[in-house]
């Protein structure tokens, strides 16, 4: 047998109140690509980290091509090693060039003095060449795509010589077509030898990719598989210890009779939508889907007040209304989830019940102008208890939550406002299988209660599980409509998203 | 997880510098003759009342994530315009003196709300650039001359002699100024914004993060006027207090010595300058221990040079402390595992 | 009620000047030093704050009164500010003493070392008969709120006026706040402006070694010159230069002894009244003079002279200057 | 996506200093005698050269995502306790003035590293707090005597009177100023250090994002000492370059007069105060605005009390049009719809 590239041994981590990793083992070879399951909260990021050199863990070992490193690396020496990690936030520098945050790592490395903006621009070159990408390497970072970001942040792990990349839910921020491309790379790099190991919720994406799968638990290993011999519902059985059934949604508002909540007509802004007509009933989940930067967001911050039209009408409840900000829609009813969760919904300095609770703690004021304490602690257990928050108490800072728990704080907090209309933006970004069913059901649960419900989302496969009608959205426009989710196929859809079928038209 | 009343007494700041003023109370009272006696506390709470009024302003501003430095140039504009204005039109009411030196304050707060909000410039730059503009406008345009106490009207200097609950000493008469009296008020006026309207929450949330704040639907915009407004509204009455407490108005005066003092109660109080956290009991503590340290050094043989190398160290000393309290019941909390470089 | 002198006890006199740290003071401090050492049953010593802040003169006298001294010598940087602790201070019997205070509201005596618009009128004097009776001259103050310093610029337009019309003001009088920095770029920016420009007339000590520098970055030695109040040691080396013609002073040392001595006769129940010799020359034979607020003002006629002719008297042997 | 040569040069906040610089030279030249002549712009640069290093100082901290404050108290130290020392020991030499000032200035810069990195106080508060720390100490023990023109060692005044190129002229001899040299060695280091060393890129990047330079194997504690210590340094050379132009040392100079206008220069170059964004050309730019502002108000005829007023109206009119310059900016590159708060 080959040498392992990567050997982790029994490693223990304990946080106070959590045991984040509890005897857990991986071994990576080199050349293969190894990706990392688990629900949120089971211990992946925390791994990853400690094998990084960014988390001491408490016991344990690390071992690197035969060389032992104790339980704990620094970052420096994971790095000589041929070890890089992508963090989920890329770690990149927004105000240098593209060419310098590939480079730069690199350099310092090396141990670099004095900077040679000549190399600089060469390896940044090379590095983009080597996964056949084009960016202009003299472009501030910030002027960069989220997709672009993240190729930078690939190239500079290949700058460095790496044996393994490691990669934090890459997947979650970019578009199928750079999933695709980004995949693509991988397989050219593991041709070259280099290792992959990656986390991932998106589990068609980890049969589409991965040699070998390690399976999370509660911080504890279930067990290392070869990809070839899982299925989903194996895997995700082996992730939660439990099946999944999805319930398609149905809901005919003309046979229900459901009232018209909000309509828009020609609703546009120049380069961002045209023409868009939406009705959304009470009682339905309607589907927005389409490619990243066909303008569903732009389209829904408009509906929320924080993106003015410039033309068309909004409607709500019959009259014509104008919505200039958040509170203008608040007071509408219309509540929005938003896309990016990456810290703009939450208040990373409070605690978690203080978030949940942020949005409807006016509501919760007596009489006497007082905060009614115990209506206010029974609604934040009451959804951390519904969407399964991990957390030993909801007392604690939002910021000791793992990414996907993190991402529940914020639907958490939304959902208790109980609008009437309620406008999700990517309702699971992040966020493991289990627990994409469980919310799933949350949103159906409230749509029965006679909530009006807008789901955007990039996942097709989603969007046939949640809703009960889709629009697609292409270039800004609304390019088709399916009012029966049960009787079209998944590919269908996704032929419309990108624009394979050739249509304009209403289908 | 509740904690048990006296652990959960420990785990805040505000006991921790309850201490401290008992500590150097106990100190004071054993070194010295004067420090004991209900004078010289009715007297030190009389002359810190500028200084506690001024810091509730700091501590709103700072809490909702911004900072306002050009609060002493407030202070001192609307007390000497407020003043000159009496004498030029004959008037001699105090009313008159609050209400112009507070109509000035609101506008200068909000003509720094309206730069901070506009144009999105830091609040610190703005306001160090108002300061500037306010101080050199003063100037420039209402004048130098100073005002003495033989021409600052009756009505000033009368407020300044007001007190209440007046008793009889073997050294004449005390009473609890009514300066004492405006700084309780602006405490509980301040607490009551903060804590007990959703205004308050606001601008807790917007210190926390704007952007989220926004998207919660807080008017931003709108609880940053607020702010400034509110900052200067506090700095237009510290100026009225401050000119019937020394009844002479120049227009140097404040601007000289109320920024350090002010930034040191706030930060040693355990507000954080980063936005979204303070409290109005830890701010007001920290004022008294600046007014005491400020006013007993000497009592204590240490000269009075060494006041402003003295606030120094107390900020170091009190932001250091603050830090490691804070860091080690973030360990204890188990948040604190990766060290963020700041 | 003051208290009676017990044989151990001394008189604790002390002396609040504006601004540690300047020459000025250093020099008043030699006075009240010389002072202390002349009177067995005195003990006289000098304090003051490291900025010119009214405040933290303030702050220092109320030092003084908590320590139970039995008299204060101020040299106010604004008169109107001490007021109040002043009053304070009387009430608890200490003798207040002011220096360059005419208009002080409510001190025992306030000690002058000359009438202030006398003094501008020297001044000017000496200025304009330099520049032959004609052309442009600037004045500085150190603040435009010092009331002293407004008199002797009062004066020396007052002079100016009735006898040199033909010389002229170029500016009106320009602040300096008292540091040397701002009074070296202000003079080259205001010579630069008007080339016209043959005098610039100081009031704060810094004003001339500014100015003279200016002038003689500017190349202009000879052409123009810095004129007003100084001291030999700062403003010696320009008056050698020629960028400095003249400068005029009363001597700090003299004037503190003298505020110290009134304390003392009034501390020990002699009277003080015109012609009474206080004990250093120019003070030898003084008049008295109640103020608006009926404070008596103790005039001198001590100011001092100095030009290339007789810098040399306020040199030690070793070369160092005297003052 | 290459922009075309005038486009690129137009997108640049430099091209605007640059434009204001000339407008405001010909304003000057058409108004005014006295302007445009080899001697005043010589004299006005030789000026000018002690705020120029003080601007480069503090453009490296706020580079580096800092801030440091205490830079005039450290310049004044140096400053002070260097001419002290060489009158108490004899020691006459130019380069013992600069040894002496230099090595305090490192000192206390790394002293406020150590606060910094070491407490992780904000660096805002840190070296508010040392700047009183380090004057108050100064007063304290060092003293507060004034050093008159005729006491400063000869070494000194001879350095401030040093030239090169020296030129005959109608009126003396003309030359550029030794100091313009010094100004112009440390626009060289800086720009050196800054865009031609990783250390330079370290700073950067830690102004970018301090966690991201973690991760990417910058030694970020090590940057930051870097940083604190080089503000020092400048501080230290600022401090012997001031005294050798004025000729006379006490201890409250440069603290009363250099904060505000090298905070305007920096701030109106375009450095962004939020970190990671700004270039030597337009600090140095920003330098040159304000002298001339500083320089030639009483030229044009506005009154010296104006000064305090002037540089207040010029921050705030500088960052609004910072801010518009970068909001059409953006807006043209399509990222600017959903308007962000601060
Ligand atoms: N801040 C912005 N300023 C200007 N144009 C923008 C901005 N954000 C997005 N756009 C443009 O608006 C269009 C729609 O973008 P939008 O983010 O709404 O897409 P989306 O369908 O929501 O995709 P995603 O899946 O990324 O959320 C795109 O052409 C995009 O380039
Ligand atoms: N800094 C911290 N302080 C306290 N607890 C922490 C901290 N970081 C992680 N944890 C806890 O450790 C556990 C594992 O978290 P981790 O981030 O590794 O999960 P994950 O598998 O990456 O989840 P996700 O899929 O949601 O990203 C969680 O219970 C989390 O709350
Ligand atoms: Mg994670
Ligand atoms: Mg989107």
């Amino acid at each position: 047998m080959v040498q392992a590239l990567l050997e982790v041994r029994n490693i223990r981590k304990a946080y106070a109140g959590v045991q984040a990793l509890d005897d857990v083992s991986l071994t990576v070879a080199p050349g293969e690509v190894h990706c990392l399951v688990g629900e949120n909260g089971s211990g992946k990021s925390t791994l990853i980290k400690t094998v990084g050199g960014a988390v001491q863990a408490d016991s344990g070992e690390i071992i690197i091509n035969g060389t032992s490193f104790g339980s704990s690396i620094s970052v420096i020496q994971s790095i000589r090693h041929g070890i890089q990690i992508i963090y989920q936030d890329l770690s990149l520098f927004p105000n240098l060039t593209v060419a310098e945050n590939i480079s730069l790592s690199q350099m310092i490395e090396q141990g670099e003095k004095l900077t040679n903006w000549k190399r600089i621009r060469e390896v940044a070159l090379r590095s983009l060449a080597q996964i056949e990408e084009h960016i202009d390497v003299d472009l501030p970072l910030d002027r960069c795509s989220m997709a672009q970001r993240q190729i930078v942040a690939i190239s500079r792990a290949l700058t460095q010589g790496a044996k393994l990349i490691i990669m934090d839910e890459p997947t979650s921020a970019i578009t199928a077509e750079d999933v695709r491309r980004l995949f693509k790379a991988v397989r050219r790099l593991n041709e070259q030898g280099v290792a992959m190991l990656f986390v991932s919720h998106k589990l068609n994406e980890v049969f589409e990719i991965a040699d070998s799968v390690t399976v999370l638990r509660d911080g504890k290993k279930v067990g290392d598989y070869q990809a070839s011999e899982l299925n989903q519902d194996k895997l995700t059985f082996l992730m939660s210890g439990q099946n999944l059934e999805y319930k398609p949604f149905q809901f005919d508002p003309e046979k229900e009779g459901a009232p018209l909540l909000l309509e828009t007509r020609r609703l546009r802004k120049v380069n961002q939508f045209h023409d868009i007509d939406l009705k959304i009933h009470a009682g339905e989940v309607v589907g927005l889907t389409g490619l990243v930067g066909s303008g569903r967001t732009e389209l829904a911050l408009s509906l929320f007040g924080l993106n003015p039209p410039e033309g068309g009408d909004i409607v709500i409840d019959g009259s014509l209304v104008r919505i200039k900000g958040p509170e203008d829609a608040k007071r509408h009813g219309i509540s929005y989830l938003p896309e990016d969760r990456h810290g703009q919904g939450l208040f990373g300095h409070q605690t978690i019940a203080d978030n949940v609770v942020a949005t409807v703690i006016d509501s919760l004021r007596g009489t006497t102008g007082l905060i009614d304490a115990r209506r206010r602690d029974r609604i934040w257990q009451e959804w951390i208890d519904k969407l399964k928050i991990k957390t030993p108490s909801g007392h604690n800072l939002v910021s000791s939550l793992s990414g996907g728990n993190q991402q529940r704080v914020v639907l958490a907090k939304w959902l208790a406002v109980e609008p009437r209309v309620f406008i999700i933006d990517g309702p699971t970004i992040g966020v493991d299988v289990v627990s994409k069913a469980r919310i799933h059901d949350v949103i159906q649960e409230l749509a029965r209660t006679g909530m009006g419900i807008l789901v955007i989302s990039d996942e097709v496969t989603e969007i046939m599980q949640v809703c009960s009608r889709a629009l697609v959205m292409r270039k800004g426009r609304i390019v088709a409509e399916f009012t029966d989710l049960q009787s079209v196929q998944e590919s269908e859809i996704s032929q419309v998203v990108a624009g394979i079928d050739g249509s304009e038209v209403v289908a | 997880m509740k904690t048990s009343f006296p652990k959960a007494l420990l785990a805040r700041h505000e006991t921790y510098l309850a201490l401290i003023i008992i500590l150097f109370s106990i100190v004071l009272a054993n070194a010295t003759t004067g420090f004991l006696t209900a004078g010289n506390l009715l007297s030190v709470m009389r002359g810190g009342a500028g200084l506690g009024i001024l810091s509730l302003a700091f501590f709103v501003a700072l809490v909702s994530g911004g900072i306002d430095i050009s609060f002493p140039a407030i202070a001192i504009s609307g007390q000497y315009i407020a003043i000159r204005a009496m004498l030029a039109f004959g008037i001699n009411s105090i009313w008159a003196a609050f209400g112009i030196s507070i109509a000035i304050g609101i506008a200068y707060g909000l003509f720094n709300a309206f730069l901070i909000t506009k144009f999105k410039i830091p609040s610190m730059i703005a306001t160090l650039a108002t300061f500037n503009l306010y101080h050199g406008a003063l100037l420039e345009f209402v004048g130098t001359e100073a005002v003495n106490v033989g021409r600052i009207p009756t009505s000033i200097t009368e407020f300044g002699r007001m007190a209440i609950f007046r008793f009889e000493t073997e050294q004449g008469p005390l009473g609890l100024s009514i300066f004492v009296v405006v700084w309780g008020a602006a405490i509980a006026a301040t607490w009551f914004i903060m804590r007990r309207t959703m205004l308050g929450r606001g601008i807790y949330a917007i210190g926390g993060d704007a952007e989220g704040a926004k998207r919660a639907g807080f008017r931003v915009t709108r609880i940053r006027y607020f702010v400034y407004g509110y900052v200067g509204f506090l700095s237009g009455i510290m100026g009225i207090i401050h000119v019937s407490l020394i009844r002479f108005a120049q227009p140097n005066n404040i601007v000289d010595t109320a920024l350090l003092r002010v930034i040191a109660a706030v930060i040693l109080g355990g507000t954080a300058i980063t936005g979204g956290r303070g409290t109005i009991t830890g701010t007001t503590l920290g004022v008294i221990i600046i007014i005491l340290l400020d006013r007993h050094l000497i009592m204590l043989g240490i000269p009075s040079a060494w006041t402003e190398f003295f606030i120094g160290i107390v900020i170091v000393v009190g932001v250091i402390a603050t830090h490691l309290r804070m860091k080690i019941s973030r360990v204890r909390r188990g948040e604190l595992v990766v060290d963020r470089a700041h | 009620a003051r208290e009676e002198r017990t044989a151990d006890r001394q008189f604790q006199i002390a002396m609040v000047v504006k601004v540690e740290g300047v020459a000025w003071f250093d020099n008043m401090r030699l006075g009240i030093e010389a002072f202390d050492r002349e009177h067995a049953d005195v003990r006289a010593w000098q304090t003051g704050a490291d900025t010119a802040d009214p405040a933290a003169q303030v702050r220092i006298i109320e030092d003084l009164i908590a320590q139970g001294v039995d008299a204060i010598l101020i040299v106010p940087n604004d008169p109107e500010s001490l007021v109040p602790v002043i009053e304070r201070a009387r009430a608890q019997g200490i003798v207040v003493v002011t220096h360059e205070a005419s208009n002080i509201r409510n001190a025992d005596f306030d000690v002058e070392a000359f009438n202030n618009l006398e003094y501008g009128a020297h001044m000017a004097s000496v200025m304009a008969e330099w520049m032959g009776g004609s052309g442009l001259w600037q004045p500085f103050v150190g603040h435009l709120t010092s009331t002293t310093h407004n008199e002797w610029v009062d004066g020396e337009i007052a002079y100016l006026q009735q006898n040199h019309p033909n010389i002229v003001k170029a500016n009106r009088r320009l602040e300096e706040n008292e540091n040397q920095q701002v009074a070296y770029e202000r003079s080259l920016e205001i010579l630069r402006a008007n080339p016209n420009i043959r005098a610039i007339m100081g009031s704060a000590m810094s004003t001339m070694p500014g100015a003279a520098q200016a002038i003689e970055e500017l190349g202009l030695v000879g052409r123009v010159a810095a004129f007003g109040t100084c001291l030999p040691s700062v403003a010696g080396e320009y008056v050698e230069s020629g960028a400095a013609e003249s400068f005029h002073f009363w001597v700090p040392a003299d004037a503190g002894y003298v505020s110290a001595n009134v304390a003392y006769h009034l501390l020990t129940g002699r009277e003080i009244t015109a012609g009474v010799d206080l004990g250093r020359p120019g003070y030898n034979s003084i008049t008295i003079q109640n103020n608006e607020h009926g404070v008596p003002v103790i005039y001198g006629q001590a100011w001092m002279s100095v030009n290339k002719d007789n810098l040399d008297e306020w040199r030690n042997p070793d070369g160092s200057w005297k003052l």
